[in-house]
């Protein structure tokens, strides 16, 4: 029982949070999102601003995206090694 | 599997290949990139999995080759980041240099020029090539049946 | 070359990560080589950075662009940006010497198995994991490289696949990570949508104290607190530590300091502005007390030797929480921070430190009697001193060291934090010395059931542990004396100037605006 | 006027939540995370729009107003990391049923 109401309280929690948020389709400060439209050609060359920030901008999160994909089948190879000896 | 289903993953398994480069290739023109290319070049591997079944998850040998290939790709990202340690790693010395991909680009819309990304264009190759190999890596080692 | 170090410190480490398993086809031992030789630079690489870091100013680096310390061109950081700190530096040490001393130990630990190659390649996966988590100075890398360091480290606790607990531990562990990470991914969120930026310090210069702040504060600790194994969110710690392999129990201990550690960051830096440091300085004080008591209590009823420890490591985390807590608590009136506000946090930061080697320690001739004997269950194991003395040895150093007895180092942390807690309020360090006494209590059970006693019949003829495991226990027991007799070396050279890098908020924020 | 993308982001989360904490289910439990996963990359896109803004691509766009870019980008990472979450959780359940027997959380009966 406890758990539904907590549940409950999490639900009006995160409402109330939401919409005190800035109205959908309005964002309050986009300095830095307009830096990138203005210059994102200019510094980087590519006309597609989302692939400039994904590999240049911001580029050690996609490193650490790809080493992320990396230990995800590492990992799955050492859980699936040997189905039939268990060892 | 039936043998229409085998007919028509041959079939259709070499547009699928194309246009997943394609989205690779363009990732710094159209949308799409490494990351999308890569998943769906990896459709293709699922579609022969599931398509020819024991004989395509059983071989050792296209494991092996998919790790190799995924050590490969993600070694030549990590380089390429650190090719730009003269000024600052993953710094795009390719960019507005005139060289391989080195195309100036001005602000406003423009048809889009394929050799313009700078180090973007590799970089997509690279993890596409990463992303491709981990991704059909998983699908065949889980759908490995216990023989 | 200098100024690169602090990149270098997260690319090398990624960059052996991928290597090993090309290295593994050419060659056992060149894979051996390889994983030794980049974890020795890498260590060489931290202490270049802590020479200059701890003298001087704040490191930055700013990757992508034309020169490292180019960190906002337009008045406001874009690209992501670096930053090594004092403690950050204190953290960083710990990490990689507990990875070098951790792959030498498990060169013989893990060779019988299959896939070795993998458990390399995820250790120093797992390396980078911490390092990036350590150093990134942006909201969204520190929530990449947490999870890069949840994926590896869930590898790794599913390592003894024949054994169902250790797939249900590694199972209970990657969801709890999941949870947290789409936590913090929600409040950088949160952050985003109030001030449309991403970088730490940005962030805490533009902070207004609105009411999506407190939900994203709320969110941030609860996600790092459930990474960290304090209590209401424990329950994982004992599993994976218990279940998984005894040299990634030990990287396991230092990967929840380093979500601590982050927890500090919140706290401190990223809300450094925030009105409501006490009632947060009270929250982290009530989570340590709760670890410790708890902790210990369920550690004694233990009989599988790893899960005992496993509790210890929660009780031990309640000690740390408890010190930088009572720093946190009083940050505001000056005059009670000089008193005894930075004694405590200086005991909590440089309890981290001894915290990860005696209990490294603890780990590691937990796996050497596994490795020997095969049981982990205390019932079966008795008198292994005669066949095993080093590791008889090394044992009694470790749980001398975590009870807090004085020659050893964990007395001389243990003593600042009951001083200056003492001050906050006696109540809270009568408890840390009773559960103290309990934890020399539960070690005394341990070593005479696994140890003293009657040697059953199949123990009779077993060795030593081979030569590598014996030398990573007394490298680690060298520097538990070391630091045990000579505190204030460490402590000022170290641990003050960490702790007083976590207070001065603004040094990190002038350091990128 | 309430913005109801941010109420289906909140749905979506409360949804995944509840599934977390009373199924049962292994699978349930990987189904619940994915859908919580989903919930916050929503709320991550739709936290960078702008009223009439089109792909932040220069290809051919059809007018210079156009959406955030660095959400987007966040969100690209964060569907990986989901991918990776996902993948090692099922992989672990295909051999805890192996072990078990059956996938129930109670049922803690180990087969050998």
């Amino acid at each position: 029982m406890i758990k539904k109401i907590t549940i409950i309280i999490l639900f009006i929690f995160l409402l109330a949070a939401v919409l005190s948020l800035h109205p959908f389709g309005r964002p309050i400060f986009t300095k830095m999102d307009d830096y990138f439209i203005q210059n994102g050609q200019k510094e980087t060359g590519s006309n597609n601003i989302v692939s400039s920030v994904v590999f240049d901008y911001r580029g050690l999160d996609t490193l650490g995206e790809a080493s992320i994909l990396f230990a995800a089948a590492t990992g799955v190879f050492i859980i699936f090694r040997s189905r039939k000896k268990y060892v | 599997m039936s043998k229409i289903v085998k007919t028509i993953t041959s079939l259709v398994s070499l547009p699928i290949i194309v246009f997943g480069l394609y989205i690779i290739s363009h990732g710094h023109l159209t949308p799409g990139g490494g990351f999308a290319g890569g998943a769906i070049i990896a459709t293709f591997i699922t579609l022969l999995a599931v398509a020819f079944g024991k004989e395509i998850t059983g071989r050792n040998l296209s494991k092996q080759l998919l790790l190799l290939s995924e050590s490969l790709g993600i070694l030549t990202f990590i380089i390429l980041g650190f090719f730009g340690l003269s000024s600052t790693f993953f710094y795009n010395f390719l960019a507005n240099s005139g060289e391989i991909f080195g195309r100036t680009i001005l602000f406003g819309l423009n048809p889009g020029y394929i050799n313009s990304g700078g180090m973007i264009p590799l970089m997509n190759l690279a993890v596409g090539l990463e992303v491709f190999s981990a991704l059909s890596l998983i699908i065949l080692l889980m759908s490995k049946e216990n023989d | 070359m200098l100024e690169h170090c602090l990149v270098l410190l997260i690319a090398v480490p990624l960059l052996a990560a991928f290597f090993t398993p090309l290295a593994h086809k050419i060659g056992e031992k060149l894979r051996n080589w390889w994983v030794l030789f980049s974890l020795v630079s890498i260590q060489f690489l931290v202490l270049v950075l802590a020479k200059n870091v701890i003298g001087g100013d704040i490191q930055v680096y700013t990757l992508g662009a034309e020169f490292p310390s180019l960190t906002s061109p337009a008045g406001f950081p874009i690209r992501i940006i670096l930053e090594a700190d004092a403690i950050a530096v204190f953290m960083a040490l710990i990490s990689v010497f507990a990875a070098l001393v951790i792959s030498i130990y498990s060169l013989r630990f893990i060779e019988k198995y299959k896939s070795t190659d993998k458990y390399y390649a995820l250790l120093l996966i797992l390396t980078a994991g911490m390092l990036g988590l350590i150093f990134s100075g942006d909201m969204f890398t520190m929530f990449v490289f947490l999870e890069l360091l949840s994926i590896a480290s869930c590898g790794l606790i599913a390592f003894y696949v024949h054994r169902g607990e250790s797939l249900e531990a590694a199972f209970k562990y990657i969801v709890i990570s999941a949870v947290a990470g789409l936590m913090i991914l929600f409040s950088v969120g949160f952050l985003y949508a109030q001030y449309g930026l991403l970088n730490i310090a940005a962030i805490s210069s533009a902070l207004e104290f609105t009411f999506l702040d407190i939900v994203a504060l709320v969110f941030l600790v609860a996600g790092f607190a459930m990474k960290c194994g304090a209590v209401p969110l424990h329950l994982w710690v004992s599993d994976a530590y218990g279940e998984a392999p005894a040299p990634i129990s030990a990287i396991l201990v230092i990967a929840s300091q380093v979500s601590l550690y982050a927890l500090f960051r919140i706290s401190f830096t990223l809300f450094g502005a925030l009105p409501l440091k006490e009632i947060l300085g009270w929250l982290v004080i009530i989570f340590g007390v709760l670890s410790m008591f708890i902790g210990v209590t369920m550690a004694i009823l233990q009989t599988d030797i790893k899960r005992l420890m496993a509790y210890h490591a929660v009780s031990q985390t309640g000690y740390m929480l408890l010190g930088v807590g009572v720093g946190l608590a009083v940050i505001g009136n000056t005059s009670a921070l000089d008193a005894f506000g930075i004694t405590a946090m200086e005991g909590g930061v440089f309890h981290i430190m001894n915290h990860a080697i005696y209990q490294g320690l603890l780990f590691l001739t937990a796996g050497a009697i596994i490795y020997r004997t095969g049981t982990k269950d205390l019932n079966k194991m008795g008198g292994l001193a005669k066949a095993m003395p080093f590791t008889a040895i090394f044992f009694l150093l470790g749980s001398f060291a975590i009870s807090g007895l004085p020659p050893l180092n964990g007395f001389a942390s243990k003593l600042l934090i009951y001083e200056s807690v003492f001050r906050f309020s006696p109540l809270l360090s009568i408890i840390a010395i009773l559960v103290s006494i309990l934890t020399l209590a539960s070690f005394v059970k341990v070593f005479y059931l696994a140890f003293l006693g009657s040697t059953p019949a199949k123990f009779q003829k077993i060795k030593e542990v081979p030569k590598s495991m014996g030398l990573a226990m007394g490298i680690l027991a060298l520097f538990i004396v070391l630091f045990g007799l000579f505190p204030n070396i460490v402590v000022d050279g170290l641990v003050s100037p960490a702790a007083r890098a976590l207070i001065e908020q603004f040094q990190y924020i002038n350091a990128v605006l | 006027m309430i913005s109801f993308p941010f109420i289906t982001v909140i749905i979506l989360i409360s949804m995944g939540f509840f599934a977390l904490v009373f199924k049962k289910n292994l699978l349930k439990l990987v189904m619940a995370i994915h859908i919580m996963a989903s919930g916050v990359n929503l709320f991550l896109i739709t936290l960078g729009y702008r009223q009439g803004g089109v792909a932040p691509i220069f290809t051919n766009a059809p007018n210079l107003n156009m959406v955030l870019p660095t959400v987007q980008a966040l969100t690209l990472t964060s569907i990986v990391i989901n991918i990776a979450i996902v993948a090692l959780m099922l992989s672990l359940i295909i051999l805890i049923y192996h072990h078990c027997g059956s996938l129930d959380t109670r049922k803690r009966k180990l087969k050998q």
